[in-house]
């Protein structure tokens, strides 16, 4: 695996990653805002906030790849820490409408007015002040996590065992977001933005510098991965991963190490959902659903697990596709290509692209190695 | 479904062109323009699938008769057909690939309020038309919006007031899904039932999650609170998929219409296709269409249908006839407009008025709600209704309701000078409250 | 967080008068240990000490207790009944984690050689050798020269030197082995349990391999090696501990043991 | 009294009927001998097709004491009453559609088109009360009795002479109790009558003991007596404690057959994941096709054997799940066994195929819901003391246990069974002694796979039949098996009815949503109490 073998803290195919990013976060302003729209290279607007979603996504797909490539915790769900994040950002667009509301009320958002809520409940304090709402971003993920860690990995809740229960969190947020006593909006969650910090938040100014802003989380959530799996602390994770019990025998305390990466993933994860929701100008319980979480881990398959360029690969991949698909005459085969590609990889690219393209360029490199062993996780057996 | 997809071939060629623009580079301008362009925005997989593909069809279906028909303005109709996949923010992102890239004249769409919230900025920000064929919770009007479907005031109330006379209930159980059309719903009927006398104690307000399946618990009580000597009646909100296994404990349990009766204001015919109906004998269903109604425009209608879509078994219901009037309604605004330019087919749509398929006339009014007539209906063994009762006139929309605290004060008129879609009265402010 | 917590010792459950010279000089101190498993009894009121300084060699049918031996000890299982004290009676090992045995000074060797590996064979060493073991601190940390100095020595003690760079998971199986022995000398412990270390190894390799336990056992550490393999347990010339049905059937010389009527029957064979 | 007569409008009809039924019991003859009197003017009400004219002309009817009458009622009730001609006629629809003459009961010639008189809730209480007015005097002792019993549910003072005059002929003891039962009900209700008769019925009453009481006993009038009202609120309490006690009783029973839909939901699951261990997440869609299954089963029958429809669920059974086990055995050669070891992979593999099957049903058979009908013998509830058991449900909770004592049999006593657990505990070592390990990872797949398919014909009876059913499954039936301890059926079945039982319990109190949510924390508590579930495996530590 390249992930203890790059000397550099970025190896090639993050520098190009990197330089990719970069080169996007540059171009695609320009292309939009000083290129005529009947020109052929034009970016439209609808194709930033595209692109802006997918950034968003491919550094949810970063958060789980730190936690299923390196560490072996199967998270199925992540979903909810981006749903989170998502709401605490939602939460503070809801705020800044003030007036602007159907029923121009300057504290209520719509939703409770027509309910006939009469003050605004105790957990929606400070979320009109950007800083606090900014501070939730990270913490209501990062002490969800913190929490849910914490039990699950001090009582060694290990493989199937732990994701069927991530299953189960998010799940039982999805049934709590989608009550509408919950004070979150229920089912319809939180729409009709207007701006965001005083900038309207459909001005192409505003999309294109949330697009960019994307871009540059994305980037250093990268970097910040890359450091984290590479210092000592990345290689116990790994070790984890491999042997845990050889692990805890070598005097780590392996739960710690697990609960720094879980909590550091959740927040990654929130700061995507926070970037996700001005750009979608909506959030809703159903990203709480199970089926979204495990849609995640199938972009870093398809990537390539334990590889971090690969998630953000697959993510941008699955997702245009997806795009692509659902439009037009194809929209009816859609899921049979999705559900295909899903079979197709497990079978044939089992560590996913720019895992599978690793392992090329190793055995190039060195003839007298034996590749390395799968990245196989616990299964329920153990 | 089959001849779904020879009729899309047709525009298969397109479809796939317009699909490759979206490759980042091209990005890009859709070709010609010797055809109007028509969107349809309705889930065809995911859990609304199960809804909102027969409106598809029917789209499909209008525009095939409206370019055999000659057109538009001398120019054939095309429509562009998308999968948002029951997710609210793709429901967005389509609407916006087909205003912006697909450049279309207008957009059917949309089933779930949430579907309609999400995409409702699109529509304001490049300024485009949606119509919305779902009877929904009301409290909102857009001047990009057009709801062809009925706001509670055109459903819920009338079919409580049929129930009230005719069967002289005294008792009520307002069950529903928990979300924001049912929520609305039962504070509307909860607030108008205790206008009319009704005691707290005979109200009984109950909410189950989407696509509950174990209902024992909830029958069960509805029953206990039925058997407590006066006429009990259940008025259900209760979401599509979640109805089967309501009806199923309902018949289980051996509930019958003629001991407590139920109306439902989602369920219709393409509902009913999907349940043993001999257990619903007489249970009932408010809408503002039936495919019983018995007129010939609504025969010759169902007759094309059928034929259209290959299958004499096909059903037609309420959302479909919304889907058909706003088609129409859009139609005639655009040749009364002399172009499909927004803002003229906006203001040249307020007034307009097409025969709905019960008989009568739909007009569109000025706060972009259309005028219905409400039809009760009982079931029969045969999945279809038994029209018992229908309103004599047309009802207009209160897309306000006076019966909440937070709009009883607000109006909607799309006209100069107004022009206003949430103009209070008492403030003479446009803009809710306006503190 | 916790490690402040571990490296408080315990107070040990006052044992009888007759034993406490004994329990306050051993090392390693198991009295009457039982463990069951749904009604097997793997362990069977196992009781023997183990000296500082000592090497101790333990044979055994399979299914003698062996490795749930070693299990107790380094807190894999917990005992149903019995004492098991570490330092002089200092410590009760019954009471802690794996994690927390292990940093008092206990390092195991699996039957199974065990190493990380996907990583490579210097960093298996890396993350074994004894030093900072929470979590963020080794966000930031850094490798002493001490530190690479000692795992250049490890390298010579298990004459790896030339396979630093190879993954841990392309070594041959003595190799292997001998890496796991070389992560056990990184943590430096005070006791070592060798879990047949020698299994699937040529003649050579396992002459080496008792060569470099006693090197190991020289230098200070205390090491109980369990083994089939009576020529390699004769090489390593120790104390011998004939375990049989989960509790100690004989214990003197490998000559006393083998010559032991019980043992030949159970174990040896005629 | 007034409100009453409102409550019941139908009760015109039965009033009418009743007293007429009095006066013919005071001169001891029976309108069945009575001179018939003209209907025809009923008979024309009915062509206004009006709701209230229908409703007019049942009293009518009711009253004509015509020997035609009861055989009229009837065919309105199922549709066979119908009008037309100029004038308009009625005629009652014979065989084959033949139009008789309702009261000659002979086929009428120049017979003109007609369509049936509309009948609305309304009618049809107005029928019930017709059929039981004209019924109090039926030979059957069956109808007289639910006559009784609608009277008595009536609660209407206008039937009480009727009422005695039928009670001085009756015979029958129940039938008898029944009418009795019902006069004490309209007693309670009555202006002046002593106490001490009141008091008699209120005890008659509440030794019912059932919610129809608790109504009848909150029904005693405030100018009643104190002592009465006393007896009356003694005799509610009473019932109301009783009834207390059942109520937590039903409780569980809900909780028992929920729990059984777990257990059949997540039976098929404890083999493909807890005996093979791939998270197999088209498990779901195998439950879908089962129930799929079902429908084109009842369809066929509904076409060409119309009479097999009750045994349509018992033919559907095998055949779910012999195809539903197909696919298992197609899936798990071409996809699964590539994936043994790698569990996690298995997931996402499964979670594509699920994606597939979906879309492919919706092309099939559409995105809407399929109609699967409940055969007779699944519909309907009976009472076991104040316990109401649904027929489908108590069947689904046998089923359940039949297949889950079924598999275990399986899997103890037969040889693939034995085959299996060797290949599960020790591949190589079952592969040297000769089993065809490839064989039998199929046929375990292929198991797990039927029996969820055998799961969709049960879900199938309450249930949407849509491409969605899959899913709404999928994440309860992993709960159950890890809850239960994985690779432990017995973890399974006990799994199953302790949520069920503990949803059913948390229901009432914290209601449907709040009570799924605390059931899934207590789960994941749990989880961390028990990592390997209720029923873990213990045993000598592995290496991992």
């Amino acid at each position: 695996m390249s992930i203890t073998r790059q000397p550099a803290l970025l190896g090639t195919s993050g520098i190009i990653f990197l330089a990719v990013l970069f080169a996007a976060s540059v171009l695609v302003p320009v292309l939009n805002l000083a290129v005529a729209p009947d020109s052929a290279v034009h970016v439209p607007t609808y194709v930033v906030s595209l692109l802006g979603k997918y950034l968003t996504y491919a550094l949810l797909a970063l958060s789980v790849d730190l936690i299923w490539g390196y560490v072996g915790i199967l998270s199925l769900g992540q979903g909810a820490f981006f749903a989170l994040g998502g709401y605490a950002m939602g939460m503070y667009l809801m705020r800044q409408i003030g007036t602007r509301g159907v029923y121009g009320d300057p504290v209520l958002p719509d939703f409770m007015v027509f309910l006939n809520w009469k003050e605004l409940p105790w957990f929606w304090y400070g979320f009109d002040w950007f800083p606090f709402a900014a501070l939730m971003v990270l913490l209501a993920p990062g002490i969800l996590a913190l929490v849910f860690g914490w039990f699950a990995f001090r009582s060694r809740v290990t493989g199937v065992y732990l994701s069927i229960i991530t299953q189960a969190m998010t799940f039982a947020l999805l049934l709590a977001f989608f009550r509408n006593d919950m004070g979150f909006g229920g089912n319809n969650g939180l729409t009709d933005f207007k701006d965001i910090l005083g900038f309207n938040i459909q001005a192409d100014g505003t999309r294109l510098t949330l697009f960019v802003l994307s871009a540059l989380a994305l980037g250093l959530g990268y970097v910040l991965c890359r450091f984290l799996v590479r210092s000592h602390f990345g290689k116990v994770l790994v070790a984890i991963r491999d042997a845990e019990t050889r692990v805890r025998f070598t005097g780590y305390r392996a739960e710690n190490y697990k609960l720094v990466a879980f909590v550091v993933s959740a927040m990654l994860a929130g700061i995507a959902g926070a970037l996700y929701v001005p750009q979608v100008g909506i959030i809703n319980p159903s990203e709480f659903s199970p089926a979204n979480s495990i849609e995640i881990i199938v972009w870093v398959a398809v990537g390539g697990r334990g590889t971090l360029v690969g998630a953000a690969l697959g993510a941008v991949l699955v997702n245009y596709a997806k795009t692509y698909f659902t439009s037009g005459m194809l929209a009816p085969y859609w899921l049979f290509m999705l559900g295909g590609l899903f079979v197709a990889v497990t079978l044939f690219l089992p560590k996913g692209i720019v895992g599978t393209y690793y392992d090329w360029r190793e055995k190039r490199r060195r003839h007298d190695d034996i590749p390395a062993a799968p990245l196989a996780a616990p299964g329920p057996a153990e | 479904m089959l001849n779904m997809f020879t009729h899309a071939r047709r525009m298969a060629g397109r479809a796939l062109v317009g699909a490759a623009a979206l490759a980042l580079a091209g990005g890009g301008v859709a070709g010609a323009q010797e055809t109007i362009k028509v969107g349809v925005l309705h889930s065809l997989s995911g859990t609304m699938a199960i809804s909102e593909t027969t409106l598809k069809d029917t789209v499909l279906f209008m525009v095939q008769e409206q370019n055999a028909a000659g057109g538009v303005l001398g120019k054939k109709l095309e429509a562009v057909v998308v999968d948002p996949a029951s997710n609210w923010p793709l429901f967005a992102e389509k609407a916006r690939e087909l205003i912006e890239k697909e450049k279309v004249a207008v957009v059917f769409g949309c089933w779930t309020s949430v579907s309609r919230k999400s995409v409702l900025p699109v529509f304001k920000e490049l300024n485009s038309i949606l119509f919305y064929p779902v009877q929904y919770e009301g409290e909102e009007s857009e001047r990009n919006v057009f709801y062809t479907g009925a706001a509670p005031n055109q459903q819920a109330i009338p079919a409580v007031d049929y129930l009230m006379e005719n069967e002289d209930v005294e008792r009520w159980v307002l069950a529903g899904t928990d979300y924001v059309y049912p929520r609305t719903t039962n504070k509307i009927l909860e607030a108008y039932l205790k206008s009319k006398g009704v005691k707290e104690e005979d109200i009984m307000i109950n909410y189950t999650p989407f696509g509950h399946s174990d209902w024992q618990t909830i029958v069960a009580d509805i029953k206990k609170f039925g058997s407590a000597g006066k006429k009990t009646a259940v008025v259900s909100t209760i979401n599509g998929d979640a109805n089967v296994p309501f009806y199923k404990e309902l018949g289980n349990q051996g509930i019958k219409a003629t001991d407590i009766p139920v109306v439902a204001f989602s369920v219709g015919e393409e509902e009913l296709a999907g349940i043993d109906t001999k257990p619903l004998l007489g249970h009932l269903a408010a809408w503002n269409y039936f495919q019983s109604v018995d007129v010939p425009e609504n025969a010759a209608f169902i007759k094309k249908w059928q034929a259209y879509t290959k299958n004499d078994k096909r059903v037609t219901n309420d959302p479909m006839e919304a889907t058909v009037i706003g088609f129409n309604m859009w139609v005639k605004a655009v040749e009364k407009a002399g172009t499909t330019d927004a803002d003229a087919v906006i203001d040249a749509l307020i007034g307009v008025t097409v025969p709905n398929l019960s008989g009568g006339f739909s007009a569109m009014m000025p706060n972009h709600h259309i005028t219905k007539p409400v039809l009760i209906g009982e079931i029969k063994e045969d999945g279809q209704f038994d029209i018992v009762e229908q309103t004599p006139g047309l009802i207009v929309a209160e897309e306000w309701s006076p019966y909440l605290e937070g709009s009883k004060d607000l109006i909607a008129d799309w006209r100069k000078p107004l022009n206003c879609g949430n103009f209070n009265v008492k403030t003479g402010k446009c803009g809710g409250a306006g503190q | 967080m916790t490690d402040t917590a571990m490296l408080a010792p315990s107070t040990p459950s006052e044992p009888a008068p007759a034993e406490k010279k004994e329990l306050t000089e051993a090392l390693l101190y198991l009295d009457a240990v039982t463990v069951t498993f749904d009604g097997f009894r793997a362990l069977n009121a196992l009781s023997f000490t183990v000296d500082p300084g000592e090497m101790r060699a333990v044979i055994g049918p399979n299914g003698a207790g062996k490795t749930t031996m070693m299990d107790v000890i380094t807190g894999k299982t917990r005992p149903d009944r019995g004492d098991v004290f570490f330092n002089g009676g200092t410590t009760d090992l019954t009471k802690l984690d794996e994690t927390q045995i292990a940093t008092l000074g206990i390092g195991r060797k699996f039957q199974k050689p065990t190493v990380f590996e996907n990583h490579t064979v210097l960093d298996n060493l890396r993350l074994a050798l004894k030093g900072q073991r929470r979590a963020l601190p080794n966000i930031f940390h850094r490798e002493s020269a001490a530190a690479r100095e000692r795992i250049d020595e490890i390298f010579e003690t298990i004459r790896l030197t030339e396979h630093r760079e190879r993954l841990g998971g392309a070594l041959s199986h003595g190799q292997k082995q001998w890496l796991e022995i070389g992560m056990l000398l990184a943590q430096d412990p005070k006791l070592l349990l060798v879990d047949e270390p020698v299994a699937g190894m040529t003649d050579a390799e396992t002459a080496q391999t008792a060569e470099l336990l006693r090197e190991i056992n020289a230098n200070g550490h205390s090491v109980v090696v369990v083994e089939h393999d009576m020529t390699f347990v004769r090489d390593l010339g120790v104390r011998v501990m004939c375990l049989h049905e989960g509790s100690v059937l004989a214990e003197g010389t490998l000559d006393q043991v083998s010559a032991n009527e019980r043992v030949i029957e159970v174990y040896l064979g005629r | 009294m007034t409100s009453r007569a409102r409550l019941f409008p139908s009760l015109r009809v039965l009033c009418a009927a009743l007293a007429l039924l009095f006066a013919a019991a005071l001169v001891g003859t029976f309108p069945g001998r009575a001179e018939a009197q003209d209907i025809s003017g009923a008979l024309g009400q009915f062509t206004s097709n009006k709701y209230d004219d229908t409703e007019a002309a049942l009293g009518a009817l009711a009253l004509s004491g015509s020997p035609a009458a009861a055989g009229i009622v009837s065919a309105l009730a199922d549709g066979r009453l119908v009008f037309g001609g100029l004038p308009p006629r009625v005629f009652i629809e014979g065989e084959g559609g033949a139009l008789l003459d309702p009261l000659t009961m002979q086929p009428v010639a120049d017979a003109p088109p007609v369509k049936p008189v509309r009948v609305n809730n309304r009618v049809r209480r107005a029928i019930e009360a017709a059929n039981g007015a004209l019924s109090l005097v039926s030979p059957d002792a069956g109808k007289r009795r639910e006559a009784a019993l609608a009277v008595g549910r009536s609660r209407d003072e206008a039937a009480l002479p009727a009422l005695d005059a039928a009670l001085a002929k009756e015979s029958d003891p129940q039938v008898k109790s029944a009418m009795n039962l019902a006069r004490a009900s309209i007693l309670i209700g009555k202006e002046g009558i002593s106490p001490a008769e009141r008091i008699a019925a209120v005890e008659l009453v509440g030794a019912e003991g059932n919610q129809d009481a608790l109504a009848i006993l909150r029904g005693v009038p405030d100018s009643a007596a104190p002592e009465v009202k006393q007896a009356a609120a003694q005799a509610i309490e009473g019932i109301e404690r009783n009834l207390a006690m059942w109520g937590m009783a039903q409780n569980v029973w809900y909780g028992l057959s929920l729990g059984s839909v777990l257990l059949l939901a997540a039976i098929g699951l404890a083999i493909t994941f807890g005996v093979m261990g791939v998270i197999n997440m088209a498990h779901g869609e195998m439950v879908m096709l089962g129930a799929y299954t079902t429908f084109v089963v009842q369809e066929v029958i509904r076409t060409s054997y119309p009479g097999l429809f009750d045994a349509s669920l018992l033919i559907a059974i095998p055949l779910a799940f012999l195809f539903t086990g197909l696919i298992g055995v197609i899936i798990e050669r071409t996809v699964i066994r590539f994936l043994y070891g790698r569990a996690l992979e298995t997931l996402l593999a499964t979670w594509g195929i699920s994606l597939i099957l979906q879309q492919a049903i919706r092309t099939i058979f559409g995105p809407t819901n399929r109609e699967v009908g409940a055969p007779s013998w699944m519909s309907g509830s009976f009472e076991i003391g104040h316990l109401s058991i649904t027929s489908g449900r108590l069947w689904i909770i046998v089923f359940a246990l039949l297949v889950f004592f079924a598999l275990l049999a399986t899997l103890r006593l037969t040889r693939i069974g034995l085959e299996m657990r060797a290949v599960t505990q020790n591949r190589r070592m079952a592969a040297s002694m000769g089993i065809r390990t490839n064989w039998v990872d199929a046929m375990t797949f292929g198991l797990g796979s039927g029996i969820a398919g055998m799961a969709g014909v049960a879900l199938s009876q309450i249930d949407n039949v849509s491409p969605n059913l899959g899913q709404s499954y999928i994440i309860d039936s992993f709960l159950v098996v890890v809850f239960g301890g994985v690779g432990n059926l017995w973890g399974t079945l006990v799994g199953a009815m302790t949520l069920g039982v503990a949803n059913k319990l948390l229901e009432p109190y914290a209601g449907a949503v709040l009570g799924k949510i605390a059931l899934l924390v207590i789960v994941i508590l749990f989880i961390q109490k028990r990592p390997r579930g209720l029923f873990a495996l213990k045993g000598r530590s592995i290496e991992a």
